[in-house]
């Protein structure tokens, strides 16, 4: 499965207060991560709908991370909680499809933890990279 | 006579090559074509540029599981293609696809259509029991039109041939495949690609017999079916399967709303006018408003319905819709003298004159005393 | 079905225009017609959804009636040709079932003729009396 | 300074008409009516229509400005003395005021039933106090002054007080600034009908037989002898004043009588019809279609020289048949029928030398008012204008557009603008609240109370889930009533009202505004008829119950879900292109900028004046040279028109209200963009060239009368035999109407050639001497003119062409050769070739002839009533076609045509949006549901819709959208919607209404 010089294309739903505040922190602390994450900003980790990632699997994304507040620190309170379902549930769907469900993440990156971020987004990328390119986007049918 | 290309060999090969043939034209890009499913399975239509995926297509599929127009619809309905593609389609599917067309929910200069003589389909439901057996068995009697245990809508099916589209390609009845164009932009194509020979036009009589047999069977339906409806009574038994899924209008190619007016908060009434209309009949069957929805969809889209039959293909419960659709909309259409997809009047709904249809007012020539 | 007992009950659909007007005219002169003749104002002949006639065929009514204006003398010009088209279809269709398109009746009826309305409306009554009541208003539909 | 209200006198349609503009265009207008209500007086399109249609409509301009505060009628009114000078005109008006105030009249019937007199009548007994039977669409009140004795009983029940029995004469002065007389269509008199033995039972007019069959249309009963009520199976039908001098032919007389043989034989097939009539005078094509169909019937057409009727005792007793007496080629035949309609024409004006004495205007030879030629009624006195049949027997559509013409011309005699509508009070925003409906049931100041038992019905309603209250009130139909219905909703807290009331038809301006007092927006709100659909029409008290329930339940269920969007608004242009610069168009042109509005003169050719410059006089003699010498003058000179000669459109973009249209000269290679509210549409014709007919163009001795009346001016004729040859090259299969000029410009060179001496003969088919042009004719044969008669199926033909010798078969079978110097053939007049390349440019279709119509485009009906009613101002698109663009006309009939168009354009050009509430009932769209499929577009009759491209949905200009309903109708999804009629508020409507 494993291609030479395969580069997993990774979509990153990130949270505004925390996660997407980090890599903002990231940028401005110079850390370097991996390029191959597309981040699109929610303004919390339990506005990412399944649909959400199942979509960007489907189309073409090798994984899926989504990224929120640490529990406990959620802006909007227990958002994360949600999201915490949300991501279990997917992850079963994608079981029972026969997807790998490592393709998908949930991570709690806080705002001032820049590091952890980029340590994320490095670990997620080998992580997909070793399980190979996504099955599903070559498929005409799906 | 007429200008075209021939090719020999077996119509579903002829009909790939000559796709590519189009897709090398500079003003075209791509195609649309039915592609069956990679595992044992249905056949679904495929948006592509690229030639390797006309070359695992199947252009005439035995199942139609979604209506090619609605491809079309769904492709052009806001804007049209930068340049043209190819559609390969049945030609129930151009039909559809023209009369959507008058309405603005196919843009037609977005597509060079390709249509051929048709044997039917199969139910779909029927298909995938028994996909492998039935695939050769339409193979076999392609070339004749004759295939047994095709829908009954296409059994009884009279426009069965591709002159609708800009090429048709004829092939029952005949030993070759000729591929004819039939509007003045597909001649310019076949000029363009430096193709255009002059190609002699079929003689009626190839394919007189299938078409007799498909009257025989129209006329089956018109007395026979009929007789199956032909009473309130009967009509609701026929109905009695019905839950109200609404499936035959999502699948149908004319129903071009975006929401049903039987799905819309029009029909959701408050609970005490259930209790009314329960307490006036006696009852209330739930879900309820499976008639109007039915004879509502009739008055709303008889006469625009092109009688492919994809509504019962995809009914669950076994209502025989499409027949009944047909049914009904030959009568209406009669009215007008209209045929969709075919006529280039707009729908009869949209026109009127001032002196007609007298027979249906009520006149009144003498006053009660 | 008790014959006898049968009172058929009738919608009546009437432009806001002549039809109407023929239905106040028909008061202004206190010409009698049955009590169950139910009116139903809609701007136009060529304003009645054709869902409106089922369902009131199905929900109660035994006939319907639709009056407008002459031909050429809609309000809207040709509102009344558009309508005479979508009932000559709904009739056709309630024929292929025998529903009996003759349940719906289109008569046009202008502003000072009240008494054209009175009798059509007597006049559809006793029709549908005779046809008997409608075989939509069942349960199972 | 000038004073502005304008001085109406007389009812008939173009007064009413003139009366509507005024108030659209601000003015406010003093109608006099000469009777006591509304329609005593017939007017010509109420008491001559040539189909039977329903003329309801024809009052409606006069109720909905009264209710806006636009017109004041005065009854029994005769105006006394006028003193002044246009601007400032004092007039004397003697008036009494109607025994019953219509406007407040709640129409209870109290007084009737409180009346202790009955009168026997032909119909019938009634009271001396009674609602007048002729008008069936209103219910107008009368005291029968005969009868009643003053007792007051009816005053004193009368619960609105808008009752009296004694009403003074007073004297009133008026300050006006401009005067229209308006007088009625006077029919002939039984005396005037001797010839036809009117007075006998079993002759009636066909008019009184329209009305008599206003309730059921015309039907077979209408066909009951008046003797013994035996339908009648033989029927003459007499178009009476061919064959009658003591009456003037009007425009319907020979349609009606062609129309009335047709309906004959569609509802009694076996009836044996006989129609006698000279020649048919219809010149529209839809007109001779009728004439054609009445033949096919089966009808007999008798062309008889001349008609009488005998009857034995010509008593209105009699019970024998009449006999008509008829010559036919020259044979005297009697024939006995079981009824004799008489199609009648029109009389002079009576009383007209006291209005002469009065006004100080003129009459003509024939009795008729005079009036300056080449305008839309200028009388010789300044200020004061005289419009519709009071100056002369015309048709329905000139009286029309002598109403717009005159109310636009007049204009320059007014002072500022005086009227404006009132603006609607406040509307509460309700969304947000819970939906609470109100209900609330009339009782008629408790007369509801004697047919109905209005507390169970209370009690019933207050049932119905959602209705916060219920009360009964005692009207909302006069003032005091409306304001104290309003004070009652508002109080009740409710925010959706029912009204159980009674002719929304006639009230509903009443009802809105009601609910308007209460702050309710009238979207909230529904009106049903307890009188007319309960009440007055049924007998059985507890069905009556049960159906009034049924009603308000239908009504509860529908305002529940009632939406109170605010009114839409639009904005006009306000500039005007005139494409054309003939008579009509720079005659379309001054108007306008003489009353404001820009206008851009857009002119093909270098040179203004049109075809008019080939003509030098008319028929009845005025100069129409000069006059189009003095009309080119003010308009180059007028610094609001904008002429561009030599150019000519080649885009336009927009609907009425807002065009963006592109002119091009393509010689110079430059180009114009403009802007625009309307467009007038004046591109002309051309006269038909008869190549190859009759040896034209082989010898100059065959020649048109256009090209005959140039040789005549120049002298150059000198020929003493002249043959003249009607209809060359119309009336056939490829020009199938009547060019209608024609026949006066054979006439005219005809008279003028036998005035030198020549020997004149005609060859005609009908000869169309409409209205007054018929004396031209007698000039003509008093000069010894020559008219042969020749059927259309058998034209003359040419046997020789030196010397010129034509063979012809009269109708008599006579064969005829006729030789002569010159031969002069009538064209008619073919649509401009350019009219189908602009009629796509403009998206405005031709006529099947080929003409630009605009009530065409707006109602292609053409025998619709709607096109003599209707104003068509923004349904036309917002383009007008006059002069020839529009149809063969005189060059009279071409200017009138164009002020008509200046008239409705003055209309709406300087409005920025149509104000509230008709604004609030328009139709719109559901975005989230259109999918941009175009059918509603298509169905629109007003044009208002159009597709957004970009977002591919269909939008709506409000200010075009008159709320019929087709676009709800044509769209399977109801994303296009009535505000009152959404599809959610009418399904639970119905299933209530069925309870």
């Amino acid at each position: 499965m494993s291609e030479k010089g395969f580069e997993p294309k990774i979509v990153g739903f990130l949270c505004y207060w925390c996660s997407y505040t980090a890599a903002d922190l990231a940028g401005i602390s110079r850390l370097k991560y991996p390029p191959n994450i597309r981040i699109i900003r929610v303004m919390c980790s339990s506005r990412v709908d399944p649909v959400f990632i199942i979509k960007a699997l489907l189309d073409g994304a090798d994984g899926v991370l989504v990224a929120g507040c640490k529990p406990g620190d959620c802006h909007y309170q227990k958002g994360n909680y949600y999201a915490r379902r949300k991501v279990a549930l997917t992850k079963k769907i994608l079981e029972s499809l026969g997807l790998e469900p490592e393709r998908v993440m949930l991570s709690w990156v806080p705002a001032s933890e820049a590091p952890k971020f980029a340590e994320v987004v490095k670990e997620f990328t080998e992580r997909i990279r070793k399980l190979g390119p996504n099955p599903m986007k070559e498929r005409v049918f799906v | 006579m007429a200008l075209g290309v021939i090719y020999t060999g077996e119509p579903e090969a002829a009909i790939k090559d000559f796709v590519k043939l189009l897709m090398k034209h500079k003003d075209i890009q791509g195609a649309v074509i039915p592609v069956k499913m990679e595992r044992e399975g249905s056949y679904a239509f495929v948006f592509t540029k690229s030639p390797e995926v006309v070359d695992k297509s199947s252009p005439i599929a035995p199942v139609m599981p979604v209506q090619g127009a609605r491809v079309l619809s769904k492709l052009t309905k806001r804007k049209p293609l930068t340049k043209p593609a190819v559609a390969v389609l049945k030609p129930c599917e151009v039909r559809a696809a023209r009369e959507l067309s008058k309405i603005n929910q196919v843009c037609m200069e977005s597509f060079i259509t390709v249509s051929f003589d048709c044997p039917g389909v199969y139910p779909t439901k029927s298909f995938l029991k028994n996909a492998d057996a039935l695939e050769e068995e339409f193979k076999k009697g392609l070339k004749g039109l004759s295939v047994s245990g095709v829908r009954p809508l296409c059994e009884s099916c009279t426009y069965f041939t591709g002159e609708f589209a800009d090429f048709e390609v004829q092939f029952a009845g005949i030993n070759e495949v000729r591929i004819i164009a039939r509007s003045q932009r597909a001649e310019a194509i076949l000029k363009g690609l430096g193709k255009a020979e002059e190609v002699e036009e079929r003689d009626k009589k190839a394919i007189e017999a299938v078409l007799e047999a498909r009257k025989k069977a129209k006329e089956a339906l018109k007395t026979e079916f009929a007789e199956k409806v032909s009473t309130p009574e009967k009509l609701l038994s026929v109905l009695s399967s019905c839950i109200n899924c609404h499936n035959c209008r999502s699948v149908c190619p004319i129903c071009f709303c975006r929401e049903c007016f039987f799905d819309s908060d029009s029909l959701k009434t408050p609970p005490h006018l259930y209790l009314e209309r329960a307490s006036r009949k006696g009852g209330l069957r739930f879900m309820p408003d499976t008639l109007l929805f039915h004879l509502g969809r009739m008055n709303h889209m008889s006469l625009s319905c092109v009688s492919c039959g994809t509504c019962e293909d995809a009914c669950p419960n076994m209502v025989p819709v499409s027949r009944l659709f047909a049914l009904v909309s030959e009568r209406t259409r009669a009215i007008f003298d209209y045929v969709p997809g075919i006529d280039d009047r707009p729908s009869p709904f949209l026109e009127y004159r001032e002196e007609e249809l007298e027979e249906y007012e009520m006149p009144y020539y003498e006053a009660r005393s | 079905m008790a014959d006898k007992e049968f009172t058929p009950k009738v919608f009546y659909a009437l432009c806001a225009w002549c039809g109407s007007g023929g239905s106040e005219t028909a008061g202004a002169y206190w010409l009698k017609y049955p009590e169950n003749v139910r009116p139903f104002r809609v701007m136009c002949t060529g304003a009645l959804d054709s869902a409106y006639v089922l369902r009131a065929l199905i929900e109660g009514a035994d006939g319907v009636a639709v009056s407008g204006c002459h031909p050429g003398d809609c309000h809207y010009n040709i509102g009344n040709f558009r309508a005479r088209r979508r009932i000559a279809v709904m009739k056709e269709i309630l024929n292929t079932f025998g529903i009996d398109g003759d349940r719906v009746w289109l008569r046009w009826v202008a502003h000072g003729e009240g008494k054209k309305l009175a009798d059509t409306a007597t006049e559809f009554t006793e029709h549908i009396k005779k046809k008997g009541p409608s075989p939509l208003k069942r349960w199972d539909t | 300074m000038a004073e502005s209200t304008v001085l109406v006198y007389g009812t008939n349609l173009a007064g009413y008409r003139a009366a509507y503009t005024l108030a659209k265009m601000g003015y406010k207008t003093v109608l006099l009516n000469r009777g006591s209500y509304v329609d005593q007086f017939k007017n010509q399109a109420l008491a001559q229509l040539p189909l039977d249609f329903c003329w309801a409509c024809g009052h409606m301009p006069q109720r909905l400005f009264i209710g806006l505060g636009a017109l004041q009628v005065f009854y029994n009114a005769e105006v006394l003395s006028v003193e002044g000078e246009p601007g400032n005109f004092t007039v004397k008006v003697r008036k009494r005021d109607q025994y019953v105030n219509n406007l407040a009249c709640t129409e209870c019937e109290a007084c009737i039933r409180a009346c202790p007199i009955e009168v026997e009548t032909e119909n019938g007994k009634r009271k001396a106090i009674y609602v007048i039977p002729e008008i069936a669409w209103e219910n107008i009140f009368m005291i029968d002054e005969e009868h009643c004795t003053k007792c007051k009983k009816c005053e004193e029940v009368c619960p609105t007080k808008c009752l009296a029995v004694e009403r003074p004469t007073e004297e009133v002065e008026l300050k006006v600034g401009a005067i229209i007389l308006a007088l009625e269509y006077e029919e002939p008199t039984e005396e005037d009908l001797e010839k036809f033995a009117y007075s006998h039972p079993n002759v009636v007019k066909n008019s009184d037989l329209a009305r008599r069959s206003l309730l059921t249309n015309f039907v077979k009963n209408s066909l009951a002898r008046p003797s013994d009520g035996k339908i009648a199976k033989k029927i003459a039908v007499i178009a009476t004043p061919q064959y009658n001098d003591r009456e003037f032919e009007s425009y319907n007389t020979t349609v009606s009588a062609v129309y009335r043989a047709y309906k004959i034989k569609e509802i009694y097939p076996e009836a044996e019809v006989v129609l006698f009539m000279r020649d048919f005078r219809g010149y529209g094509k839809g007109h001779y279609r009728w004439f054609e169909r009445a033949l096919e019937k089966g009808v007999r057409l008798v062309r008889a020289e001349d008609v009488r009727v005998k009857a034995s005792e010509a008593k209105k007793r009699s019970k024998d048949n009449p006999v008509v007496v008829y010559s036919e080629k020259g044979k005297e035949n009697e024939e006995s029928f079981e009824l004799v309609i008489l199609v009648t024409g029109q009389k002079a004006p009576s009383g007209m030398e006291k209005i002469a004495k009065v006004f100080g205007v003129e009459a003509d030879e024939h009795g008729f008012c005079r009036v300056k030629p080449f305008t839309a009624g200028e009388t010789n006195v300044d200020g004061v204008y005289a419009i519709g049949e009071f100056t002369g027997p015309k048709g329905n559509p000139e009286i029309v557009w002598e109403g717009y013409g005159a109310a636009t011309e007049i204009r320059r005699f007014l002072g500022d603008k005086n009227f404006a509508p009132s603006p609607p009070p406040p509307l509460r925003n309700v969304s947000g609240e819970p939906v609470k409906v109100g209900v609330f049931i009339c009782s008629c100041f408790g007369e509801f109370n004697r047919f109905l038992d209005l507390e169970a019905l209370k009690e019933k309603v207050a049932k119905i889930p959602g209705v916060a209250h219920v009360e009964i009130i005692k009207g909302c139909c006069t003032p005091p009533t409306m304001k104290d219905t309003a004070e009652k909703i508002k109080a009740s807290g409710v925010n959706r009202v029912v009204l159980a009331v009674c002719t929304p038809l006639q009230k509903l301006l009443k009802y809105r505004r009601t609910v308007m007092m209460a702050g309710l927006n009238p979207l909230l709100s529904e009106f049903l008829r307890l009188r007319e659909d309960v009440i007055r029409v049924h007998e059985d008290k507890d069905k009556m119950l049960e159906k009034a329930y049924a009603l308000i339940y239908g009504g509860v269920e529908k305002v529940k879900r009632a939406v109170a969007e605010p009114p839409p608004a639009g904005k006009i242009k306000s500039g005007v292109i005139v494409l054309g610069g003939g008579a009509a168009g720079l005659e379309t042109a001054r108007l306008l900028a003489e009353r404001g509005v820009q206008v851009y003169l857009v002119e093909k050719g270098k040179e203004l004046g049109g075809l008019a410059r080939n003509l030098t006089k008319d028929l009845e003699g005025d100069d129409i040279k000069s006059h189009l010498e003095s009309l080119v003058k003010a308009v180059e000179e007028n610094e609001r028109i904008k002429v561009f000669k030599g150019y000519e459109l080649v885009e336009l973009e927009g609907t009425a209200g807002r065009y963006f249209g592109m002119i091009e000269n393509k010689e110079e290679g430059q180009s114009v963009a403009l802007e625009a509210g309307a467009i007038v549409l004046a591109t002309g014709a051309q006269e038909f060239k008869p190549d190859g007919l009759y040896g034209y163009g082989e010898t100059d001795r065959v020649m048109t009368q256009s090209e005959l009346e140039r040789a005549i001016a120049e002298g150059k004729v000198n020929a003493k035999k002249v043959v003249m040859i009607q209809c060359v090259g119309s009336r056939n299969k490829a020009r199938p109407y009547c060019s209608r000029v024609c026949c006066s410009h054979a006439l005219k060179n005809a008279i003028d050639l036998a005035e030198k001496g020549a020997e004149v003969t005609i060859l005609y088919r009908d000869l169309n001497t409409y209205g007054f042009k018929e004396d031209y004719r007698k000039i003509a044969e008093e000069k010894g003119v020559k008219f042969i008669r020749f059927d259309g199926s058998n034209y003359p033909k040419l046997v020789s062409k030196d010397p010129l010798k034509i063979e012809v078969e009269t109708t008599e079978g006579e064969k005829l050769e006729l030789e002569a110097d010159l031969l002069a053939l009538s064209v008619g007049i073919v649509p401009n070739p350019d009219n189908k390349k602009l009629s796509e440019l403009l998206k405005f279709n031709l006529d099947p002839d080929g003409f630009f119509d605009s009530d065409a485009n707006a109602c292609p009906f053409e025998e619709a009533i709607k096109r003599l009613m209707k104003p068509f101002e923004l349904s036309t698109k917002g383009i007008f076609a006059v002069g020839l663009a529009h149809s063969p006309r005189s060059y009279t009939e071409a200017l009138l045509t164009a002020k008509d168009a200046a008239g409705k354009i003055l209309t709406f050009i300087t409005k920025p949006q149509l104000p509230p509430p008709n604004a609030m009932y328009v139709s719109a769209v559901r975005e989230s549901k259109c999918t941009g499929c175009g059918m509603c577009v298509t169905v629109c009759p007003y044009y208002a819709r159009s597709i957004d491209e970009e977002r591919k949905i269909a939008v709506v200009t409000p200010y075009l959208c008159d709320s019929c309903g087709a676009c709800l109708v044509a769209c399977p999804s109801e994303a296009a919607y009535l505000r009152d009629a959404r599809g959610e508020m009418m399904i639970p409507y119905i299933d209530a209404l069925l309870v």
